[in-house]
């Protein structure tokens, strides 16, 4: 027993999880309108559309790729989604067309970095511009409105009096942390974060695990476009703007690095619950809105000081001081 | 000359769950060649990373040339005359084999930009210490092979002007002739300048070759320390080991029976790496490849492995064609490769040894399930660790923190998991000490019994002949001879090596 | 500056065909062109260069990146056109501006001013009278007292002026009480987290003002989804097509839309008339220092409700 | 001779350097307009800025780092040195108290990412927060205005019509160019970046050689923000917004990588002029605003695979048998 608390305790995913709980408590003391099930169900849905590409961008950020694209590609898909609903195309249809198209802009990524070779970083920048650019096209840079309503239900229909964002999100969760902690196909992708050469020679096919990956983050932001815009009931052109920052920082402070082999879905999700706990306390405090943006950085740095306290408290003297290794393929 | 110019006392360095040095007593003449011996994680590097101020001892104190100094950082460590070739290489691959050299200490100009032809010049004056002044300074580290890197890493050391210089198995990767020339410029630095030398190493004749002195470790102890002169490899054997060992090479017996031929190479070609290399192998037989550096064995190797195109020739697996063009292909036809490069191509340093063990056949752990089990994977590396005597804390301890010798054995451990039915192994018993060594034929040779077709690459000679049932000698790409492993003899195998024998006339 | 001050720019020979017409450029400088908004300025341009037959670009960042704005406006005098149109965010605007004018280039500013700076003319409603109106309908909404909160992009200028807009005009009426400004950091999604937090917080909330587009979808959405539509007033801003659903549906109350399109469509105007006719307000205009064109128009602001939103649908 | 085209060949700035002379070309060719010295100017002057920051950048990435603070910096600083323009003080002082300001933003950055150990991704993206939200604090969200004329002299002043931006950045990217060349002082950052570890064995002290380069990266993010200052005679609170990932990229188009280890000054100012260039290409060909942001996506991609298709020839065939790298795919 006392081992098994040793052993959560060293888990990567372990100070964050203190840190939202802190939050938590501190939260709870401060404001009564936060521990309510309506404020709770508010935060919840607030970062069910980033969760949900979170889970995706883990796995990306696991076996070392990245993708700076997701926010243009939730739009684009959103975009496009709305397009074919409003030229009367049915429903599932329109959304499997949108989904298609999100996993099919992952496999163009993918293509570039993994059989061309290109920086994963200047690849999907491109990307950004490139399906912000075709969204604008698209949309004639107007918002599209006027969506069926039996469409704007998926988004807005409540399960037991939760709203089907939380669900969908928060099921990916779970069958993500489920895949890439225990699925042994999953698993590779840490191998080959780990050492991509090693990972190649280890038989493990690099190449097609690495598009895999990039076709899910684009399917996965996909779907969190039609979530959105069936949430919004409206396809917004600036939807998503900023969101590849925010997300790659959740799955970073959950334990990710941008060096690849590390990480995990809980750990992401806890990033990305903890920056949404920031946003609603801001809110809820009242905090002026000159004030929210340094609060915001304010925050995501302590938790990160606190973080790495922590760690570097429970690996003890296993740092050699002045002899830590950067990464694990740096060593001559 | 009986002066002492270094000496470490009482040097303890703990490290969690592991007590690597346990007042350690170290005393290093002027002008003397050192050698320190011990089994793998006897705690050798650490001491030496404690002399070159790397890690802070625990306790204990350190005197150069009588003074007792405290130096602490590498820099102050090399004020003070100390350097080291680190085990593990410590370059930076996207530099420039001058840059490596002269790291930090550059010639520059007036106003302190750096000067290029000066530093090329300077770095070709080096490189001739070892014959190699036909590589272009400009060279980048990463385009260079593991034995020249390693004399990069040697020179580096050399650079500095050392008063003592440590050398941790600088041989591990560099062949016969190289091995020849550190040598005889250790002779002369020691002779001309006066230099002393601290050498590790688990090719034991080659302390009595180099060495003056010689202190063994074991199990982060001193065990003993004495003149070279007064000694034999037994005598250090047994203090490393604490027992003998007999048959080192696990030499066949005579009811191994070799098989039908499991696989063959037809004239196989890639660009200038291999041209035309024929050879099979039969299951139950170990075939050594010898040759000098840059023969094209390791690019023999990894091109029948699938890491590497073929241009040209055909592979035959129990005389059915074979196709692999990618490892996964290779591995699922049963055939596994051992890297040369164990830190970059071959383990994962930052994950557990554990993980690293299931790398190449997850698919084992899993009980038919899509699913990894972790008791499973538990089972399998204890039993690894103990099969392997992989020296280690737990199966959840971080390679990178393991010993050189301890994370070969963790590469050999992953290869000899898949249960191949050919087995590729470059240079598999880099770093690890006699008694593992052993262990490591014997496994070879175990794997061979039950049919398994062995090709090891391998630079060290003793090796070569102690193992191989047959022997195949590379000469830049070419296949320049086969002996059979009973006719074989050193002087026959380095003659073909070299091209003076059997007509490898070219290049 | 008056207009005696003023560069005089090059008059050229008036109009004398289509030939010599569309030889003439008149080019508008914006940013932020991805948002809905910018749409009707782009059509304005449009509309006024096939009236009257001249050639007209629109040109700049997609983003609000006054840098950006600033090269395509020195791109833009490189060109020499027949004058500049230009969205003057922020007085960072100036400097160029006035460089324009010393190259003999006529600029007028539209949407927003730019008064600290040469330029000949501002046509546009000014954003803090979008405010203020929004601001009064706001109070009409709810009888002149309650809770209200505004949401906003902070920093970005055209945007701050809105809010002392609307600031101003609820300060008109004792009532109210602005509890909260919040950030919808121009993404709806996190717009609508937002205003969802304040209507926990403030359960009694009457009214959500919005000044920019983000605001107006997200505060729907939330309000929406609370269950609250029609109970917590919605204000938007503009006539994007989601504001006027959110109308149709009840969930938004109003929005303050202005005559976007006029815009640069007079400003681009005023320009042709400086260089292509010379009213006689003097006898000699150039000698006199007199430009003859007017210095202000204001296009007006709508309120579009229940109403009249369906005439604002495309 | 011919060596000596082989060797530039060789250069990893040279298809860049291709690139942008083929635009030009290209360019001179599409509009009238573009060869004329008002166009360069202009173009120039658009690039001036961000030129500025390149350089820094430049040396930071080379050293393994990472700033995604610049843009908020640059504002920051501005906004500051703005502030006390206005309360009266002398202009040198207020210059100098800016730049002062960069520099200790830069340490702090340095400070958190070479001694506690934190992600420079995480942190600096908490940096880009915190001085954007001072920004907003010290201004109020409005921005400043009204700075005396011999200030505003500095930035739109021209020796020989060349306005002084264009040439403080010219001189900075020399003077960075050189240096990091050649200097054995900045010679060591290729050593951090390309193995930290073996740096630190080489007696380079790494973490107080990672602390300058954070240092000099706000330091020059500061002199950007107050020649931007200038020359717009205005601080704006939304200045420099999005500046980060242009500059990030431009540096790694001109041959950096994330990883560190590589890159030159030269390379990334010719990435930040070929980025220049296609928004100037765009505005004078009259590119639809929409098609833009699609066009400027599409262009850099473009670039980057025409770049990486060259570099692979060329590795076929102008590198020396038997000295070729072990495998051209590994690059891990
Ligand atoms: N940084 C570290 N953290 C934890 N344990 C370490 C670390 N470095 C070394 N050790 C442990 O210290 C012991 C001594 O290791 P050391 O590398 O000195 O052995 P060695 O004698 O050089 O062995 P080899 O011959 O295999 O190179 C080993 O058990 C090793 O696992
Ligand atoms: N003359 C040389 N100088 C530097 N490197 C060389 C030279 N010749 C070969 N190499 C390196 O050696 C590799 C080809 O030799 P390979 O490694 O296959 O031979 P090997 O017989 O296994 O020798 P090694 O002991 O070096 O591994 C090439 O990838 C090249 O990098
Ligand atoms: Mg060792
Ligand atoms: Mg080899």
């Amino acid at each position: 027993m006392k081992e098994w608390i040793a052993r959560v305790a060293r888990q990567r995913e372990f100070m964050i999880f203190v840190i939202v709980v802190v939050v938590t408590v501190v939260m709870t003391f401060a404001s009564p309108h936060f521990l309510t099930t309506g404020n709770i169900l508010a935060l919840l849905l607030g970062l069910s559309i980033e969760a949900i590409v979170v889970v995706a961008m883990t796995n990306l950020m696991v076996s070392g790729g990245f993708d700076m694209s997701v926010g243009s590609v939730l739009a684009f898909t959103s975009a496009a989604t709305a397009t074919f609903l409003r030229m009367g195309m049915p429903i599932a249809v329109a959304v499997l067309i949108g989904l298609a198209i999100g996993a099919t802009i992952g496999l163009i990524n993918g293509f570039f970095v993994a059989k061309v070779g290109l920086n994963p970083f200047v690849t999907t920048l491109s990307g950004l511009s490139i399906y912000r650019g075709l969204t604008l096209i698209i949309t004639g840079g107007q918002n599209l409105a006027g969506l069926p309503l039996a469409f704007r239900a998926i988004g807005q229909t409540r399960f037991f009096g939760v709203q089907t964002p939380i669900i969908i999100a928060l099921l990916l969760i779970l069958i993500g942390e489920i895949l890439l902690r225990n699925s042994r196909f999953f698993r590779q992708v840490y191998y080959i974060g780990g050492n991509e050469k090693a990972a190649r020679l280890s038989g493990i096919r690099v190449d097609r695990m690495k598009m895999l990956s990039y076709v899910l983050t684009g399917l996965f932001a996909a779907m969190a476009g039609v979530v959105m815009t069936s949430r919004l009931g409206a396809a917004s052109v600036t939807a998503g703007t900023g969101m590849e920052l925010r997300v790659i920082t959740a799955v970073i402070i959950g334990g990710a690095s941008l060096q690849g082999g590390e990480g995990s879905v809980l750990g992401s999700f806890l990033g990305i619950l903890l920056m949404g706990l920031i946003l609603n306390a801001m809110n809820l405090l009242g905090v002026s809105v000159y004030w929210q943006t340094f609060v915001v950085g304010a925050t995501l740095l302590t938790a990160v000081v606190i973080d790495q306290l922590g760690k570097l408290r429970n690996e003890g003297k296993l740092v050699i001081p002045r002899l830590r290794p950067r990464k694990a393929t740096d060593q001559g | 000359m009986t002066d002492i110019i270094l000496e470490a006392r009482g040097i303890v360095k703990t490290f969690p769950g592991v007590r690597a040095l346990d007042g350690v007593d170290l005393k290093v003449q002027r002008g003397e060649v050192h050698a320190l011996v011990g089994e793998n994680g006897a705690g050798k590097s650490t001491l030496m990373l404690v002399l070159g101020a790397i890690h802070k001892p625990d306790e204990g104190e350190i005197f150069v040339e009588g003074r007792p100094v405290s130096v602490s950082s590498p820099h102050d460590a090399n004020e003070q005359g100390i350097s080291i070739v680190f085990q593990e290489l410590s370059l930076v691959p996207s530099l420039s084999i001058a840059e490596n050299v002269f790291a930090n200490r550059q010639p520059v100009n007036m106003i302190n930009m750096l000067d290029r032809r000066t530093l090329h010049r300077q770095t070709r004056e080096m490189l001739r210490l070892f014959d190699l002044d036909r590589l272009d300074p400009a060279t980048l580290v990463k385009d260079l092979s593991i034995s020249n890197q390693q004399v990069v890493e040697i020179l580096k050391a050399m650079s500095i002007n050392p008063k003592v210089l440590i050398l941790d198995e600088p041989t591990s990767s560099l062949t016969e002739s190289e091995v020849e020339q550190l040598f005889i410029n250790i002779r002369k630095l020691k002779e001309e300048k006066g230099i002393s030398f601290i050498y590790i190493s688990h090719h034991l004749p080659e302390i009595f070759r180099i060495a003056d002195s010689v202190t063994v470790l074991r199990d982060g102890k001193k065990v003993c320390d004495a003149d070279v002169k007064g000694i034999d490899e037994e005598f250090l054997i047994t203090n490393m080991v604490g027992r003998k060992i007999e048959n080192m090479y696990g030499h066949r017996e005579e009811t191994d029976t070799v098989g039908d031929v499991l696989f063959e190479a037809r004239g196989i070609s890639r660009g200038d790496d291999f041209r035309d290399v024929s050879f099979s192998v039969r299951s139950g037989e170990i075939v050594g490849f010898s040759g000098l550096v840059g023969a094209g064995r390791t690019e023999v190797g990894r091109a029948i492995f699938g890491a590497e195109p073929i241009d040209a020739g055909e592979l035959l697996m129990e005389g059915k064609p074979l196709s692999i063009r990618k490892p996964e292909e290779a591995i699922a036809r049963g055939i596994g490769y051992l890297s040369e490069d164990r830190k970059s191509q071959g383990l994962f340093l930052d994950f557990s040894i554990k993980a690293n063990l299931i790398a190449n056949h997850l698919q084992d752990f899993c009980g038919g399930t899509p699913f990894m089990q972790s008791r499973k994977v538990n089972d399998y590396s204890r039993g690894c660790v103990r099969d392997y005597r992989i020296i280690s804390r737990n199966i959840d301890q971080q390679l990178k923190f393991l010993s050189g010798g301890n994370q070969q054995k963790v590469l050999v451990g992953t290869w000899f998991g898949i249960k191949p039915r050919l087995l590729i192994v470059d240079e598999p018993t880099r770093g690890v000490d006699v008694g593992a060594k052993s262990e490591i034929y014997m496994l070879l040779r175990r794997l061979a019994r039950n049919g398994v077709g062995i090709i090891m690459i391998s630079s060290d000679l003793m090796e070569i002949l102690g193992v191989s049932d047959r022997i195949m000698v590379m000469q830049a790409g070419r296949v320049v001879g086969e002996i059979s492993g009973r006719d074989a003899t050193e002087e026959r195998v380095i003659a073909m090596a070299a091209g003076t024998v059997n007509g490898g006339g070219e290049a | 500056g008056g207009p005696a001050q003023q560069a005089q720019p090059a008059q050229t020979q008036p109009a004398d065909g289509a030939e010599s017409r569309m030889d003439q450029l008149y080019i508008q400088v914006s940013a932020l062109s991805n948002l809905d908004y910018f749409y009707d300025h782009q059509l304005g341009m449009r509309m006024v260069g096939e009236e009257l037959g001249v050639r007209t670009e629109y040109v700049g960042p997609a983003e609000y990146d006054m840098n950006a704005m600033i090269s395509a406006f020195e791109q833009a005098i490189a060109r020499r056109p027949n004058g500049i149109v230009v969205v003057g965010f922020e007085p960072s605007l100036d400097a160029i501006v006035d460089k324009a004018i010393e190259e003999g280039i006529p600029v007028v500013t539209v949407d927003a001013d730019l008064p600290t700076s040469r330029r000949l003319a501002f046509v546009g409603t000014g954003n803090y009278n979008a405010g203020f109106t929004g601001g009064n309908a706001m109070a009409d909404l709810i009888g002149g007292s309650g809770k209200v909160a505004l949401m906003t992009r902070p920093g970005q200028s055209n945007l701050e002026e809105r809010i002392r807009g609307y600031q101003d005009a609820l300060a008109q009426y004792p009532g109210i009480e602005i509890v909260q400004i919040a950030d919808t950091q121009s993404d709806p999604i996190v717009a609508a987290q937002a205003a969802a937090t304040l209507l926990q917080r403030f359960p009694d909330l009457a009214a959500i003002g919005c000044v920019e587009a983000a605001g107006g979808s997200g505060a729907s959405t939330a309000v929406r989804e609370a269950g609250r539509a029609g109970d917590v007033k919605i204000i938007a801003m503009d006539r994007g097509n989601e504001v006027l659903e959110g109308i149709q549906e009840g969930v938004i109350s109003a929005s303050i839309a202005q005559q976007t399109a006029l815009m640069p469509y007079y400003a681009t105007q005023i320009l042709y008339n400086l260089n292509n006719s010379n009213v006689a307000i003097t006898s000699d205009n150039v000698g006199a220092g007199v430009l003859g064109i007017p210095e202000m128009v204001d296009t007006g602001v709508i309120v579009v409700d229940s109403n009249n939103y369906q005439y604002f649908m495309r």
